[in-house]
């Protein structure tokens, strides 16, 4: 892996496969994309730049009054020193979404924590369990969800 | 031999001598091979980011502080970072370099720690009191300048909660100077001692393209040779003014690891200096700061002692924040990591574990099934299709 | 009669701990790390940290009581031999500190067993972890004398 | 195989004085600037609740004084606070008195120590006990 090697800034690469990114602040990009179309362009982004891409973190939102999920999947690309937002929104009633796990493994681990925390559910991972964090009494139900009413005054 | 081997289960953990955290390993074991592993955990789910919806802005920055206690400045810093992004609030530049004086401080006792601890893993006790000993001069200056051994709260949202005197900045000279000489030792021990090389040398190894697949982040990540470093990449505070390098080494295992956060703590060293060498002068919080921030989106990364930290505070406006998400670098490590136990010797266990650095109140929920995709380097084959119903 | 005395005489002049982190935030752990190296150094005084429950006199429990771990420090708690003392470290352990009102762990160490010194502190320092011990063996010693008197006599 | 490097560094240590603080004889003093107990100076409080609203873990509750019925003030829960000084912060007044004493230890049989009611001098409220400042 040379460090000289000339890669393509993410507007370039984005207009490459007809999507167009969005930069919101200095060295930070953000663009939405349909979660089937996801596990492609992601496997596009790495091969674009030798594999040298991460995922940080899946942030996901409860948006109540929306009737949607709000997922962030916030990527770091190394050679361009940037951080890249990808946004994607799945019903509520329906919360499905596919994995990444067979292009970037290591997104095994949030994918899962999603899972156990706000159910949304992610197709094509295998290790998905419930409950991954959560104690055994509370195995059936979604702190996250702006929904759940809580646990009470101790 | 007899009788046939079984592959047997051994869990490991949560109260292990070993292991100071609560977070269980099942590991299954063929003679003495680790053929499969199974990470366990949630004993320290908390429910930080439940609580976090229902808490101030300022009181949030306090209680993510308490996420970890040894990395604690980090998430204060990169959390009030996120919220200063959500409300542009301007942080002026003395502030901005007290707080990366904190941070190194802060990171030169964590690698310390877990250089001592890996000491005492691989039964070198001796070592482990010596850097203990030393240690302690850190935690005297970290006292000295936020007022509190271990959990600081020296970061809020807009700068720093004190400035530093004069006498204050002699002393850390002084003291860094001290640790440096101690270091310098230390390295020659940990690069050439027999009894550490023979224990860390080809310990769960991992390539470049593995822990890139694998999401690692930072000393291990820095350790299997890619240039990674978030004080470089996304520079955050004064870290695109100080001058340092990230180090790297191209090995992959476990003494690589603790190589590079060996020679992390001299680059924190030189920060130290240069940070109290050019210290602007001027405020340290700005005129105002807001008690409720607008509606948007706020992020921050920042490289923590064991790796990438990110916050995302989704917000509508108001005193709390609607949703913060926060990644801690041993979420990624560790759940990802399991797989270099696999196929190596039992005794290897606790030393491949003690490599990553692991922080399971960072972590604060781990569970998983071993990643299929790590391949395992000696495999019994005859055990294999057995171990997978189990 | 006699023998229980001995066992008086030994355990408190050498008293054993063992620690015990329940989904802290790792900061009492290191002070109580720190408190057994050589500044600190307990072990001139007799203390000494053992890793079995089964050999201890002293559990030191720190962080807040997950609901996931309550069950294995109450099964800990068992397994340790009579007299025992148990000492809460740091504000966690007392009344769940910072991380108050969550819905996944018990608000304290008290709440699933008795507690007998508490070490307040956001975190303690480590000489006041010592001097907790200290207290912990003179509730030790009475344990133990109440033992003494309640052994039926030959 | 060469000699293990740290045999050198463990025969010089035997010579030198003992790092060990000796700690029960003499106390260990924290750095200057330590955040220790707190206390609040009842006669400069106004009651205006303000610590209690920003307190991070809920320590401080407001309790009516018996000798106003309309002012309030602040009690401080030790078995509840982190020590972050974010009352101390923000009391417009600066009515809190910092000190850098240690919080005690507390035995189980007396855990109403951990509550700790303001200095009042002015008034017969609640003499506690002094504190140096």
């Amino acid at each position: 892996m040379s460090e000289e090697k000339e890669y393509p800034s993410l507007k370039e690469f984005f207009k490459n496969i007809g999507l167009e990114v969005r930069e919101v602040k200095p060295r930070r990009y953000q663009l939405f994309v349909d979660p089937d179309k996801l596990p492609d362009v992601v496997k596009k982004l790495i091969d674009a730049y030798d594999g040298q891409v991460y995922l940080s973190t899946i942030a996901a939102v409860d948006f109540i009054d929306e009737k949607v999920f709000e997922l962030n999947y916030d990527m770091s690309v190394i050679p361009l020193r940037c951080v890249l937002i990808l946004k994607t929104r799945v019903p509520r009633d329906k919360p499905k979404a596919p994995s990444l796990v067979s292009v970037l493994p290591g997104a095994r681990p949030h994918e899962a924590e999603v899972y156990d925390l706000l159910g949304i559910e992610f197709e094509g991972n295998p290790y998905l369990e419930k409950p991954f964090l959560l104690p055994k009494e509370l195995a059936n139900e979604y702190p996250l969800r702006k929904d759940w009413k809580g646990p009470g005054k101790p | 031999m007899s009788k046939e081997l079984k592959v047997i289960e051994i869990p490991v953990g949560p109260q292990h001598p070993a292991l100071h955290e609560p977070i269980q390993l099942k590991i299954w074991v063929y003679g003495e091979e680790v053929v499969d592993v199974k990470v366990v955990a949630g004993f320290n789910h908390r429910g930080v980011e439940w609580l976090a919806e229902r808490k101030t802005w300022f009181q949030n920055v306090f209680m993510c502080s308490r996420v970890c206690g040894i990395c604690n400045t980090v998430h204060g810093t990169t959390c009030s970072q996120c919220f200063e992004d959500l409300g542009n609030v301007e942080v002026p530049p003395r502030a901005k370099y007290l707080r990366v004086l904190v941070n190194e401080l802060e990171r030169i006792h964590s690698h310390m720690i877990i250089l001592a601890i890996m000491a005492e893993a691989i039964g070198f006790d001796s070592l482990f009191m010596l850097m203990m000993r030393d240690r302690e001069r850190v935690m005297y200056l970290k006292e000295l300048v936020t007022g509190n051994r271990v959990l600081a709260d020296y970061v809020t949202i807009g700068g720093v909660r004190r400035d530093v005197s004069k006498e204050t900045c002699d002393k850390i000279l002084k003291y860094i100077d001290f640790i440096e000489e101690r270091m310098k030792f230390y390295k020659k021990i940990w690069g050439e001692d027999p009894i550490v090389r023979k224990r860390l040398v080809d310990t769960g190894r991992a390539t470049a393209s593995q822990a890139l697949s694998h999401c690692f982040v930072g000393p291990m990540l820095r350790g299997s040779g890619v240039k990674s470093d978030v004080r470089r990449d996304y520079p955050y505070a004064a870290y695109d003014e100080v001058p340092f390098n990230v180090i790297t080494y191209r090995e992959g295992d476990s003494w690589a690891r603790m190589m590079v956060r060996v020679d992390e703590i001299f680059e924190s060293i030189n920060m130290v200096r240069y940070v109290i060498e050019h210290l602007p002068s001027g405020p340290i919080l700005p005129k105002v700061v807001p008690r409720k921030l607008p509606a948007g989106e706020g992020f921050s990364k920042s490289e923590a002692p064991r790796g990438e930290l990110v916050y995302h505070a989704i917000s509508k406006g108001g005193m709390k924040p609607y949703r913060l998400k926060i990644r801690t670098p041993s979420f990624t490590n560790i759940h990802n990591g399991a797989f270099l136990i696999k196929g190596a010797h039992v005794a290897d266990v606790p030393v491949i574990f003690t490599s990553f650095d692991p922080c399971i109140a960072c972590t604060e929920r781990v569970k998983i099934i071993d990643a299929k995709t790590g391949k395992v380097r000696i495999m019994p084959f005859n055990k294999l299709s057995k171990l997978k119903k189990l | 009669m006699s023998i229980l005395r001995l066992l008086r005489w030994g355990t408190t002049r050498s008293p054993w701990l063992l620690h015990f982190n329940t989904g802290g935030c790792n900061g009492c752990d290191i002070e109580v790390l720190a408190a057994i190296t050589p500044l600190y150094d307990p072990e001139r005084l007799g203390v000494k940290l053992t890793p079995s429950p089964r050999h201890a006199d002293i559990l030191i429990v720190t962080g807040v009581v997950t609901k996931k771990v309550a069950e294995r420090l109450k099964r800990i708690y068992d397994q340790i031999p009579e007299p025992k003392v148990v000492i809460a470290v740091g504000t966690c352990a007392i009344s769940g500190g910072v991380f108050r009102g969550s819905y996944s762990h018990a608000h304290g160490v008290d709440k699933v067993i008795p507690v007998d010194v508490y070490v307040p502190g956001c975190t303690p320092r480590p000489d006041m972890i010592i001097k907790g011990i200290v207290e912990a063996v003179r509730i030790l010693n009475e344990k133990a004398r109440k033992i003494e008197q309640e052994a039926p006599v030959r | 195989m060469s000699l293990p490097k740290l045999l050198g560094e463990v025969a010089k240590n035997l010579f030198k004085k003992p790092a060990t603080l000796p700690f029960p004889k003499e106390e260990i003093k924290p750095a200057p600037g330590y955040r220790g107990l707190h206390r609040v100076n009842g006669d400069k409080c106004i009651g205006c609740s303000l610590c209690a609203i920003e307190c991070p873990t809920g320590a401080i509750t407001m309790k009516m004084r018996p000798s106003d019925k309309k002012k309030r003030y602040p009690v401080i829960d030790y078995g509840k606070c982190i020590f972050c000084y974010r009352c101390v912060e923000v009391c417009p007044v600066k009515a809190y008195i910092v000190s850098e004493e240690k919080p005690p230890v507390i035995r189980f049989d007396k855990k109403e120590a951990f509550i700790v009611e303001p200095i009042f001098k002015s008034t017969a409220e609640k003499p506690a006990k002094e504190e140096k400042q």
